[in-house]
């Protein structure tokens, strides 16, 4: 019953009611970067594997701490490289000579069979 | 709380307010790309200030920094050339894939705290500690499961069909007890860490089995439930290690997840109960038998369909799961250039839960180079209809299918693309196989509608070469 | 440079991304009873005032006390009645027949010249 | 923390969430009823907590309760009468009063506590305290004077023209400065609770030079602004008695209060900066004097009029401000009923600000009982006026001006009800005087219009006096 307890549940709350009222009417489209988007904010958790690894002393802390800053860190960068990789998607108005064709991968987990050269980022929403 | 904690508290706050402006810049494609990168900026405020503090207590040991410092390098590496590289259309099962390691490091967070404290033989665990640990790691290493297996699914690593054992929700109930009632003794005072442990294995197991009788078309509502989870397990790793900024972005997402969750439920005519209890759906790679191709249909050759085609003064293209599947965005798009060679006004019609993930259609087109001024959205392309002669079907299903406007059906409810207002239509795919939402389309036996059993790709393929042989192109 | 402080402006913060949040487009028939139920909410003053005036020893605290407890009373009271009865607008569908008129007072404020009988609550705003 | 103390905050932060969701509930018309209920619940657990807490504490006095209840009995009452008794239209001024007593009771809270904590000679105040103090003073007693006296204004007890005196600005500006200066004073370590007492009254003075040079018109925003400030005022004695009930409600009532207020002046066409600097507007008794009535005007008799109306199939009647202001609701609704009984249709427009407070026509009609069904939104009625015979204008004028379509007029952008899509458009209203945004009205010279100049009161009465002339009714 410490008054830290009342704080942190006071602030826990209220982060509860900002995430409920931000998030209202969004048009389908937008389900996915924003589930993107809220994924990497989650990242944060690389600031708490980072104070956790600070205590650490021994082997099985440290290879904990391993596991948990590499796990937190890919889901910081990843989460944000790839929300702004489909926001690409919504340009208001894109080139109508289209740019140079980037070369794209494979797809990291190979999935892809499609063939031709990809390009990614020109379709948009307008609105 | 020295001057420099205080100031680092600020920075968490000021962090919370980016992230929350960059979630409400989110709700609108006008301002959506602004978002993200606010942000990012509060993200790196965060951990900038975090290391300040690591730096400056000092109780970090040299070793300490070099296993931080190369975790968060190679977490980070594999992290950016994942998302550079990914197909668009493989985004899901990567946020996934994300997902997964942010639930699992907010586990081991908490699992590193408690070992900590109860190193010493006789140690004892505050409570807050302790009910907020077990959460976290329950919570955490179901996420890290489940989400690994959702990921599988849509990759296809794992079979896509619900996978439903006899006895399974049995399993699942005990499992549930199991991890549940090893967190409690732990909570209780029995402060091993060993037991916190073994309620991890439980809850990972949990997570396998909880997402596997899922359907994959059913996975980007679950991942968007598990990304939620992680919010909260993450919230729950503030408790434990007593951190502000944890508490508050996780508890932001935990919510914000949540109602997304819903919205997506809602947006392709779910509930979200119907979908944990699996079951439902056919999985993405099952070979449809045609259930009854009634004498109703008239299925069209490759030639009069051409014909059709070719002699049309306007024509509509409503691209659906199966052109995904097939990878025939591209065939799809040249046959529109060819079209459009001959005069002919050609448009796409843009479904918003066409497909397997929302904008699905917008990223496949996209990669397809369709030029923007192409994709009609629903709102625009319906009252099109009416005035178009043909439309080509490709792979699409439950997104035309007017059962969607009585009530009583799976669909009900959902706005659909008005293709039967047309004048003619043609439907390319395989069979007389169902869609996402397993129930029988009345377009198909209509009399304007010709059938054109083929896979998309190929389809699509025939259909032009058929076009240029016709006008000798 | 205390924890204490630190929370009360995380929680302070936290409470004005709400009420942001919470409000986006409101109709504009709902804006007057919008900010009469705000201000209903900030007659939690009472609790404030109640505090105070526990503390109070001398006829100083005593008088500023009474004040504060009168002032904020009728903030949250009337601040709800008055909430209340503007929402009585509200009503979906009322009666067809309508209900046989009350007397109403003739304004506190005495500004009310309109002759006849005057009924509330009987409009509403479908939607 | 004693576990009572613990017990508190929880029941603050429920109250907290009942404010929200009551908020949230109220930002439709479909869920508005239910929301007043719901945050009026988590006040009175609010306060029970608090009287547990302080009977718990024990330090109050025999008197202390004594003047506590008579205090919280007396408002009360005051309270609960006016607002029963008010009548729908004086609501406006009846809020702004709330807003002052509330702003009034933060800043005496603050007093309060540092008059406490400086009884003795040498005592300081800690630094928190001390500008959360200065920050409640200086924003609570702006808001209580400024508050009454836009009540004052909207009551008519103060003219509601706007009272500029010459040098103004720089009177503000010096009194601004002196109050802030005293603050900081009394921040700087001169702990005698005298320097933020004259801090108050600076203050006092401030808030009634700022508001009275605004224009009667403009109130609803200044209340809507005041109350947000209230809010603030109320978070920060949060601070100073650091109760986390009163800074989540004050700072939830800020920032909800803030935007609404930008809400507000968005929907009629105003920035709030422009209406801070004040001198727009007339007031809402000022005569005005005819502006070039030119030979352009069609005036018509009464007579002509009512064979109008007595012939025509369907009228659409257009309050506006003049209707409210000649209290002549009664009269168009026994016309209303005559010409129906007639067996034509008569319907209301009402567009979203018509008068001088958001809902204001609802709120009048109500009064005089004409049926809901009658009662058309702005897009509703838009569609519908190509087909009506006649409109009656009944002292409204911005609300119909066609200057609206044209960018570069103040009214630029506001959706209007396009009345001159009409067949006929008759306009009661006394003279070619301006509405609230002061520019001329191009309706009232076209060729369809007649003006029928007369006060909106007698002219409906007369009009429906010649309509059962005509038709011997
Ligand atoms: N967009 C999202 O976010 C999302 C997420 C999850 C679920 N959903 C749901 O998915 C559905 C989407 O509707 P939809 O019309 O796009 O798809 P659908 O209703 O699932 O129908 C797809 C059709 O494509 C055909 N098909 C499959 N593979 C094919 C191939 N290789 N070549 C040609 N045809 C092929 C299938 O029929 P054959 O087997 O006969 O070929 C099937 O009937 C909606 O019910 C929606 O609610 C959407
Ligand atoms: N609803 C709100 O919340 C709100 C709040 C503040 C401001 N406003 C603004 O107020 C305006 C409302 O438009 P409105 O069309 O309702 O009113 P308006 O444009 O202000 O015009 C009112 C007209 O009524 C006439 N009038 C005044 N007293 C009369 C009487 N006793 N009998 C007959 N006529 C009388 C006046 O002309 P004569 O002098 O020639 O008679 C005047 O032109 C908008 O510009 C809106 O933005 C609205």
């Amino acid at each position: 019953m410490t008054t830290s307890l009342l704080a942190d549940l006071s602030i826990f709350v209220l982060a509860l009611l900002v995430g409920f009222e931000v998030i209202s009417k969004v048009p389908s489209t937008l389900h996915t970067p924003l589930m993107s988007a809220s994924n990497a904010i989650h990242g944060i958790v690389l600031v708490g594997a980072m104070l956790a690894a600070a205590s650490a002393n021994d082997a099985a802390g440290y290879v904990l701490g391993f596991v948990a800053a590499a796990f937190a860190a890919m889901n910081v960068v990843g989460g944000y490289a790839v929300t702004g990789r489909m926001l690409e998607m919504f340009k208001r108005r894109p080139d109508p000579v289209p740019a140079p064709a980037p070369p794209d991968g494979a797809g990291l987990l190979g999935s892809g069979t499609g063939p031709g050269p990809a390009r990614d980022g020109s379709a948009g929403q307008g609105s | 709380m020295s001057t420099l904690d205080f100031v680092v508290g600020i920075v968490y706050l000021v962090a919370a307010i980016a992230f929350v402006t960059g979630l409400h810049l989110m709700r609108s494609p006008a301002t959506a790309r602004r978002g993200s990168p606010l942000s990012a900026g509060g993200m790196v405020l965060a951990v900038a200030a975090t290391l300040a503090k690591v730096a400056n207590d000092g109780t970090i040991s040299g070793t300490g920094w070099a296993v931080l410092g190369a975790g968060a390098l190679l977490g980070a590496a594999v992290g950016l050339v994942s998302a550079r590289r990914v197909k668009m259309t493989a985004i899901p099962q990567l946020v996934s894939l994300f997902n997964a390691v942010g639930g699992g490091a907010a586990a081991v967070v908490a699992l590193m705290d408690v070992i900590r404290l109860t190193e010493h033989a006789g140690a004892t665990v505050a409570g807050r500690t302790s009910v907020a640990s077990v959460l976290d790691v329950l919570i955490g290493a179901l996420t890290f499961s489940g989400s690994l297996i959702a990921a599988g699914k849509l990759q296809g690593w794992i079979p896509g069909r619900p996978i439903v054992l006899p006895g399974a929700r049995a399993v699942n109930g005990l499992l549930a007890l199991a991890a549940v009632g090893l967190g409690c003794y732990f909570m209780s005072g029995a402060y091993d860490s060993w037991w916190l442990v073994g309620s991890l294995f439980g809850a990972l197991v949990l997570g396998i089995t909880t997402v596997l009788p899922i359907g994959g078309a059913d996975m980007p509502v679950v991942i968007s439930l598990l990304n939620a989870c992680t919010g909260i397990a993450v919230a729950m790793a503030g408790f434990v290690i007593d951190s502000a900024g944890l508490i508050i972005a996780g508890a932001l997402v935990g919510a914000s997840g949540g109602i997304l969750t819903k919205l997506m439920a809602d947006a392709m005519n779910r509930s979200i109960p119907a979908i944990l209890a699996g079951g439902f759906g056919t999985g993405d790679t099952v070979n449809a038998v045609a259930p009854g191709v009634t004498g109703d249909v008239h299925p069209i050759s490759v030639e009069d369909a051409a014909i059709q085609l070719a002699y049309a003064g306007k024509v509509m293209i409503v691209p659906g799961y199966g052109l995904a599947a097939a990878q025939a965005q591209h065939e799809a798009r040249e046959l529109a250039e060819l079209l459009e060679s001959r005069g002919i006004q050609v448009d796409f019609a843009i479904h918003p839960v066409a497909g397997r993930m929302p904008g699905h259609m917008n990223v496949l087109l996209a990669e397809a180079n369709v030029p923007y001024t192409q994709l009609k959205e629903m709102d625009t392309a319906n009252p099109e209809f009416p005035s178009t002669d043909v439309v080509l079907v490709v792979g699409a299903n439950d997104v035309t299918n007017p059962a969607a406007r009585r009530p009583g059906t799976p669909l009900s409810g959902m706005p659909i693309l008005e293709v039967d207002r047309a004048q003619r239509v043609i439907v390319i795919k395989r069979s007389m196989g169902h869609g996402y939402a397993g129930i029988d389309n009345e377009l198909y036996t209509e009399e304007k509608t010709g059938m054109l059993f083929a896979d998309a790709k190929r389809g699509l393929a025939e259909l032009a070469a058929s076009v240029k042989a016709l006008v000798g192109a």
